[in-house]
């Protein structure tokens, strides 16, 4: 799997692709942390638009990353799911930790307006 | 399907092999009296049954094998998933919501289980492995026993 | 794949499991070094091969199992499919072009098998049952014999 | 599976979707050797636009309503297969029976104009 990065002022925006399951999310963990590691970035933003399953496996995986953003001062949004991720995400209670948005833009504009989380 | 079919599959518990549960399980779902969304609820849950085998019944070692039932019926579809791993202590625990022994888990999967199957069994013996059994009824058999 | 990969399935011979067949090889295949065009063929030979265990071992009875046994190396892609059929009384002349004991069948099955998959072996005892095997060698495989 | 058909002059328009394998063709057989039947149609066009696999049952199930049909004077045509699916049917020698047009349009003029086989 491709982990597809950009960077955006203080975020690091993560476009996740195809099914993020145990396989994909232990595939993806490491090199995110030495992404988040190496480019010293506040914010995560999830952008879930080409991302078309995901179990408890993938939620672990966000929530891990929340973990290690969030206890710098940081904030994790998430972007774009489509209906059933959107339920996996609802039904898991992250929506409680993270705000979900239409898309990434939306996210950016948030996190830098200050208004997330 | 006109009558009943059962699809037995045999694998090694590496994590490339919880995709594959999911194929199987959406193919043979899709020619029943299924919903996209009773599709997309037995993909996440057959996922989170073998994700546990590989991870707690065989800690994610490679050379474990899980074995995966299928029967598909007029009625419904009925997901058996066993392991011969390690097995659980305490099952009732073990299904609680949050509940993990590894700390980087949510300990959601068997709450996912629950949810979007009818119904969700689990044996389970200390040192001989796990059976998790689950079964979801089709549309047409729901209404029926309404 | 960074390792071996076995699959084992086992299902009833019925015509609707041709499709599963074909959907556990492109499964396993898709993270493997082929091109899609290397996975367009081994789907029509496994198609080929299960379909003539179910037709022609079980004569299209539900009530035969045919087994599927799939090994995936960084090597290449064996596919293994068993039932415990009729047999075939002469395996050469089943294998020739246009050979087929039903009228309404092309005899083209073993022509695509070996068309599409670098190696084909039967092995069939009348009253027992068949086995075949293929072979396709992954393309960096290829490249290192050339 | 649906069988989707169009009358057009004295053709049988036949649209095939999806997997065209051992499964279908046995579904799929009773149910147009009927229409056939019932329509009266001289030739028949398969419009193999929407089929996205093939193997020797799909293509022994295109033979048997071939043959149906030439014993009667009638032509069948093959329209808009895709790749893959037009590999198997030249390997299967089916051109040598039957002619292939790009579309469904193509092969009804070709039809008409008494240009096939
Ligand atoms: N197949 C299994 N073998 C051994 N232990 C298991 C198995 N499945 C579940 N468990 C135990 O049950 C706990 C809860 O499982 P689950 O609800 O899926 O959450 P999680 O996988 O996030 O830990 C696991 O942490 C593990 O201790
Ligand atoms: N699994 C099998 N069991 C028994 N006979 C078989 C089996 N596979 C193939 N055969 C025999 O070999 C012949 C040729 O097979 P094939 O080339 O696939 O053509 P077709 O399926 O169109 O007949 C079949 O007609 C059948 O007699």
């Amino acid at each position: 799997m491709d982990l597809d990065i950009d960077r955006n002022g203080n975020a690091l925006v993560v476009r996740l692709q195809g099914e993020i399951d145990l396989c994909a999310a232990e595939a993806l963990r490491p090199r995110l942390d030495k992404e988040i590691e190496r480019q010293k970035a506040k914010h995560l933003v999830f952008n879930l638009r080409g991302v078309d399953f995901i179990d408890s496996s993938g939620i672990g995986f966000i929530l891990g990353r929340y973990k290690r953003v969030k206890a710098l001062g940081g904030k994790v949004a998430l972007a774009g799911p489509n209906r059933s991720v959107h339920r996996i995400i609802e039904l898991s209670g992250m929506y409680k930790l993270m705000e979900g948005y239409a898309n990434e833009v939306e996210a950016l504009r948030a996190l830098e307006g200050g208004k997330t989380g | 399907m006109k009558t009943k079919n059962q699809v037995k599959l045999e694998f090694p518990s590496i994590p490339e092999n919880v995709a594959l549960a999911r194929v199987i399980v959406a193919t043979m779902l899709a020619g029943m009296d299924f919903t996209l969304t009773d599709l997309d609820d037995a993909k996440v849950a057959v996922s989170e049954a073998v994700s546990n085998a590989i991870l707690h019944g065989y800690q994610n070692r490679p050379n474990g094998l899980v074995y995966l039932t299928i029967t598909a019926d007029p009625e419904g579809l009925e997901v058996i998933v066993e392991d011969y791993g390690r097995g659980i202590v305490d099952v009732a625990k073990a299904m609680e919501p949050a509940f993990s022994t590894l700390g980087d888990r949510m300990g959601m999967g068997f709450v996912f289980m629950q949810s979007f199957m009818d119904k969700v069994d689990v044996d389970s013996q200390v040192g001989r492995g796990t059976r998790v059994r689950m079964y979801k009824a089709c549309r047409q058999a729901m209404r029926a026993v309404q």
